[in-house]
């Protein structure tokens, strides 16, 4: 029980936050919730036009154009990252939430995040985006 | 006795619910599904297939002909109905403010019963060849 | 215009009152609670904040957990330590109630390291033997380098647990008294609390009052004591009439880091590290050949400060090496990770390639409000107490410690008397009515406060505070003398009196800062002039206090305590006083190691 | 010494009495060698403007008074040199808190979370006159946690804290974990049911700020993970 609390303490605002100089763990997280937020969106979106495959085949095909065209592409790309730097980050929070004591190694895991990121991200977004420039040839 | 009180303060006294226990164990579990599932089905419609060439037809023709991909699809529709509207969840329960944040709760479990039913209507009643 | 006090004043009733939330206060608190005694803790931190929290080495009871050891060994060791000028009965009290202390803080959660078989574990500190004096005894019980933090902790834990009722931030800035000042047989009746969250003075009527402030440190310009290390409990005491009593011994520990005086423990010299001069000699050898590093504090820091006078300190300049390198870093990095950090953060030194400059940092005061064993404060030589009064911690004098406190023994110190406190203030308040009414008793302290914070022109306090502490590091340390102490008694009074005109910029109500800084600096002071006076008046060597005119222990005439009290209406303080040490088992002999 | 350089010193002010929002001071202070964040604070207040408001007390980084916003990140200014930070030092209170005045915040919320964990050996008593018995294996479960100074550096860091103030936060949590995992504690499972629910540990997102805040090395994620991992093993 204590009687100190001062009855004019004014409280901060919310906005200065994102000016904390956090370390590899803060970046970890912001980009992992950025991208599940993004993924969540893409989701919800996608499910709907699944189901047009059934409801309206005709609108669904438009769509499907949309997602091969170049623009559609470089959407995908961007999707893709997000999903595979989510996917192996949620590994790395997964693998320390069992093994508590792999927290002192949590940027080495974050770093073996970006070497797997890139070496399997970059064909791969080779690959989505090549139809672009032979399509462009 | 004082060791039987919550909080001699002011924090308001803990609810002791194991929901967010629940939660926690339902995103964990539902993540290892969809690193599979959702890692598999991204490559298979970008790697394997170019989307290019994926129709409403090619769909029903191709992919969903067979029952296992549909089994398999629409168990990656419940993962990430589970872990992505939960990670929602999570991420609503710190950003939004707490007059709406009930009824905004409300409303994202609303999207997922959504997503739900359009999602295993397709899957369901898509016809095979 | 918004004036640092507010109108409203606070009225609380309670039983007891603790002032000051470090170790000694925090047991206290506890004891009344066990008792059911309606208790109102106030400090001016957190109570973790309190410096009870920096004590690294550890805390001494003569368990025998790891070897045979006795508490009357203990006893003998703290005398002998104390120059003889410790009182007997008292250092008896200590010795055999750490035994069960070191045990209930166990008992009450404490993380002590263990002994392979479980027990608490325990090392060698300086000053304590094994059959009085024949060699180091293990008797030091510590957790980790942290055994202060963890008593802090501890009890805060306990206290929280038994709902004991904490005034975080409440600056305590004068006490009450009836039936007149403590010298004219008053009666302290409760304290005036001044909320630093929001300016507002409060009256706390108790039947007894606790002082538990802690040292006065910060009269000194090199120091190992907090900021808030200021005597404020001894000032106030004194300003209503309480003596001071034995206020000439204040310890200086050798090694302090340079300018700053950070303390880096006893440990690096208990591990094996060596004090070298400017020509690269260990220079211990000449004065204690068979102790070397480890003689008693009070003969490291006069060596040093020979060496320093002889000019050979390193470079000619006013410090020494500690030297740790030959130890190899495997020990320096396992044994003494703490003094890495401080050398490495505070001095820029790597200790495993470079000697570390050090010096003697002010560190502990001896002396303090006399008390008798069961912590009633004295009015006089003859043991009348002061009704209402009780002191313990460091802000006490017992007396234990004597002209020179070992190692550890301050802790025990806090938890034996804080204790002891806690248990008497719970009789008291069960036999004793409530003082009379002590509305518009914070009248004085409120007039000297707006005084303070309204003046419009005048001193900085800084300046003074600036002044006093070079005055006391070069006339009132280690090596004194007539010439030093005189200048030092009249240097004070005229800082006394530029402090009249002394002027506070913030004239807020909200965390004021300034405001009691300026607060502070009178209470060093008060506490400043005491030891000064204190010093001047004893003509003769003897622990900590070292006169290089009188350099001969003379027991004939000082085997006594001082006793010294504040000058009336400004004035110096002349009136002093002597009362014989109690000896029971030990006769006074040479002390040497 | 010789004051050989100087540096823009930016303190963040507020006082309730006159401002509604906080603002900007700079000031030009002298520096010395071996000078800490604390000595600048301290310099710039002796020197300029006595207003100027903090806490402190040990000045060397074990009462955990002086936790402050410096350059963006969580650190106790009397630990933090001078030296390693530039020519611009910005100064602002812990990130969170209701700031009382200057850079000090109003610490009772911490405090309150920190007492609602129960943070307190909880046992029957001991029979005979000794030390209750534990191993060194036994002591060492919980060591790293008892070493906290609850200097608010670490919940005061945390994006989960800023953006739930009822997250009891890392600080509480590493106090409870002390407990938790004390061999002498009976009182393990209270705690466990305090921190499980929304606001306990499940709101933390590993995102490890209070590791790299905290002034006292704590693995302060650890504690937390192994917290929740005792909470899901129980049945
Ligand atoms: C760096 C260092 C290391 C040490 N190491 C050891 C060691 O290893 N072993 C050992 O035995 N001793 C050691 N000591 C000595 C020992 O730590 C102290 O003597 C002892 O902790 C003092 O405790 P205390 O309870 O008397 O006061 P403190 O712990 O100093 O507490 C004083 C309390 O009084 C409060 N207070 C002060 N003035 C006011 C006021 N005006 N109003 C309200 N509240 C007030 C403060 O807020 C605080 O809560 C060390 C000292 C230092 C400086
Ligand atoms: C592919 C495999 C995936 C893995 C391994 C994975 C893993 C995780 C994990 C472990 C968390 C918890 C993070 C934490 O507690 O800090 C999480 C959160 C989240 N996930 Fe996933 N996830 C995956 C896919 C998805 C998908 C497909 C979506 C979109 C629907 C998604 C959306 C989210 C959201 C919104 C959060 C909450 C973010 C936050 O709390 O910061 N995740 N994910
Ligand atoms: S865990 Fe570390 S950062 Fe947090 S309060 Fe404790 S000491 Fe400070
Ligand atoms: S910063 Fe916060 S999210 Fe967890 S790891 Fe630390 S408590
Ligand atoms: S002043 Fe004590 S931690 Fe900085």
């Amino acid at each position: 029980m204590t009687q100190g609390s001062s009855p004019l303490a004014s409280p901060q605002k919310l906005r200065n936050y994102p000016s904390y100089r956090g370390g590899e763990g803060m970046v970890a997280w912001a980009f992992h919730r950025i991208s599940g937020i993004g993924v969540w969106a893409f989701i919800v979106l996608h499910v709907f036009d699944i189901w047009l495959i059934g409801a309206n085949p005709a609108l669904y095909d438009a769509l499907g154009e949309f997602y091969s065209s170049a623009p559609g592409r470089v959407m995908e790309t961007l999707l893709g990252a997000a999903l595979f730097y989510h996917a192996l980050n949620g590994m790395r929070i997964v693998v320390m939430d069992f093994w508590p004591a792999l927290t002192i190694y949590h940027r080495g895991l974050w770093r073996a995040v970006w070497v797997t990121f890139f070496t399997f991200g970059l064909p791969g977004a080779y690959i989505i985006l090549k139809p672009i420039w032979e399509m462009a040839a | 006795m004082s060791a039987q009180k919550y909080s001699i303060s002011g924090r308001p006294r803990p609810t002791g619910s194991r929901v967010d226990l629940y939660v926690w164990w339902a995103v964990r579990i539902s993540s290892l599904a969809l690193f599979v599932l959702a890692l598999a089905h991204f490559s298979m419609t970008h790697f394997v297939f170019d989307p290019g060439i994926q129709s409403a037809e090619w769909v029903r023709q191709t992919r969903w002909n067979s029952i296992t991909l549909r089994v398999l699809d629409w168990g990656m529709l419940m993962a990430v109905l589970v872990h992505g509207f939960l990670g929602m969840r999570t991420v609503m329960q710190d950003y939004v403010p707490s007059r709406i944040r009930q009824a905004s709760l409300i409303g994202l479990y609303a999207i997922a019963l959504l997503l739900f039913v359009l999602g295993t209507q397709v899957v369901v009643t898509l016809p095979m060849d | 215009m918004s004036s640092a006090l507010r109108a409203e004043v606070g009225q609380i009733d309670v039983d007891a009152i603790v002032v000051g939330a470090g170790g000694a206060g925090l047991w206290a608190a506890l004891e009344l609670a066990r008792e059911g005694i309606p208790t109102a803790v106030l400090t001016k931190l957190y109570p973790t904040r309190s410096h009870t929290g920096a004590a690294q080495g550890g805390v001494c009871a003569a368990l025998g957990n790891v070897e045979e050891d006795h508490w009357e060994w203990h006893m003998f060791d703290t005398i002998k330590g104390g120059d003889y000028l410790a009182d007997q009965d008292a250092a008896e009290v200590l010795a055999r109630e750490a035994i069960p202390a070191v045990i209930e803080l166990e008992r009450m959660g404490l993380p002590f390291n263990r002994t392979s078989d479980g027990k608490i574990d325990q090392r060698r500190f300086g000053g304590h033997t094994r059959n009085y004096g024949e060699g180091p005894v293990r008797r030091s019980c510590y957790a980790a380098d942290r055994t202060g933090h963890m008593i802090l902790q501890t009890l805060y834990q306990q206290c929280i647990k038994a709902g004991v009722k904490f005034y975080d931030e409440y600056h305590v800035v004068d006490l009450v008294f009836e039936g007149g000042e403590a010298d004219k047989g008053g009666r302290c009746s409760g304290v005036v609390g001044y909320k630093i969250a929001d300016g507002t003075l409060h009256v706390f009527r108790a039947k007894a009052v606790l002082l538990a402030t802690g040292g006065y440190g910060r009269a000194w310009r090199v120091t190992s004591n907090a900021h808030s290390l200021t005597g404020d409990g001894m000032a106030l005491a004194w300003r209503h009439g309480v003596p001071l009593q034995d206020m000439e011994f204040y310890q200086f520990h050798p090694t302090g880091i340079v300018g700053t005086g950070i303390l880096l423990s006893e440990a690096a010299r208990g591990e094996g590290g060596y004090l070298i001069n400017d020509a690269g000699q260990r220079f211990m050898e000449s004065y204690a050949p068979k102790l070397m590093e480890l003689a008693p504090r009070d003969m490291i820091s006069r060596a040093i400060y020979q060496e320093i006078r002889a000019g050979r300190g390193i470079g000619g300049k006013d410090y020494i090496h500690l030297d740790v390198r030959h130890l190899g870093r495997k020990v320096i990095e396992e044994k003494l990770p703490d003094i890495t950090e401080l050398a490495r953060i505070y001095q820029g030194v790597e200790p495993i390639s470079e000697p570390v400059p050090v010096q003697p940092t002010a560190h502990y005061a001896m002396g303090g409000v006399p008390t008798n064993l069961e912590t009633e404060v004295l009015a006089d030589a003859r043991g009348n107490v002061v009704p209402g009064l009780f002191a313990a911690g460091e802000v006490a004098c017992v007396s234990v410690h004597g002209a020179n406190r070992l190692g550890t023994n301050s802790l025990v110190d806090l938890l034996v008397f804080g204790k002891r406190a806690g248990i008497r203030m719970a009789q008291i308040c069960k036999s004793t009515p409530q003082p009379g009414s002590v509305q518009g008793a914070e009248r004085a302290v409120r007039d000297e406060l707006l005084a303070l914070s309204t003046r419009p022109s005048g001193v900085r306090p800084a300046e003074i505070r600036r002044e006093l502490a070079a005055l006391m590091m070069d006339n009132v340390g280690v090596y004194r003398d007539e010439a030093l102490l005189g200048a030092a008694v009249k240097g004070i009074a005229k800082l006394k009196g530029e402090y009249a005109n002394v002027r506070v910029e913030d004239t807020g109500s909200v965390f004021n800062t300034d405001l009691l800084e300026a607060r502070e600096l009178g209470y060093l002071l008060d506490t400043a002039e005491a030891t000064a006076v204190s010093a001047y008046a004893r003509t003769e060597s003897r622990g900590a206090h070292s006169r290089e005119d009188f350099p001969e222990r003379n027991d004939a005439k000082f085997l006594a305590h001082t006793l010294v009290w504040q000058g009336s209406d400004g004035a110096p303080a002349t009136k002093l006083d002597y009362k014989p040490v109690t000896i029971t088992k030990f006769e006074p002999k040479a002390r040497v190691y | 010494m010789a004051s050989a350089t100087q540096v823009e010193l930016k303190i963040q002010r507020f006082d309730p009495e006159r401002d509604s929002e906080p603002h900007w001071q700079t000031l030009t202070v002298p520096v010395e060698p071996m000078d800490r964040v604390l000595d600048l604070l301290t310099r710039a207040k002796e020197l300029f403007d006595g207003s100027i408001t903090f806490r402190r007390s040990c000045a060397h980084g074990v009462c955990g008074s002086d936790a402050l916003l410096i350059n963006g990140r969580n650190r106790l200014a009397c630990k933090l040199r001078v030296e390693a930070l530039g020519r611009t030092i910005t100064v602002a209170p812990l990130p969170g808190l209701p700031i009382v005045k200057d850079l000090v915040v109003d610490m009772e919320e911490f405090f309150d979370k920190f007492r609602s964990v129960q943070p307190y050996l909880v046992a029957a008593p001991v029979e005979g006159d000794g030390e209750r018995i534990q191993s060194e294996e036994q002591r060492d479960r919980y060591d790293d946690t008892t070493k906290c100074i609850l200097c608010a550096a670490c919940t005061t860091s945390c994006p989960s804290f800023w953006a739930q103030p009822e997250y009891v936060g890392p600080a509480a949590i590493v106090n409870a974990h002390r407990f938790i995992f004390d061999s002498r504690d009976e009182n393990a499972d209270t705690r466990l049911d305090i921190l499980s629910d929304e606001n306990g540990v499940w709101r933390c997102r590993t995102t490890f700020n209070c590791v790299e805040a905290c002034p006292r090395g704590i693995n302060i994620t650890k504690a937390i993970l192994e917290v929740s991992s005792a909470i899901s093993a129980r049945r």
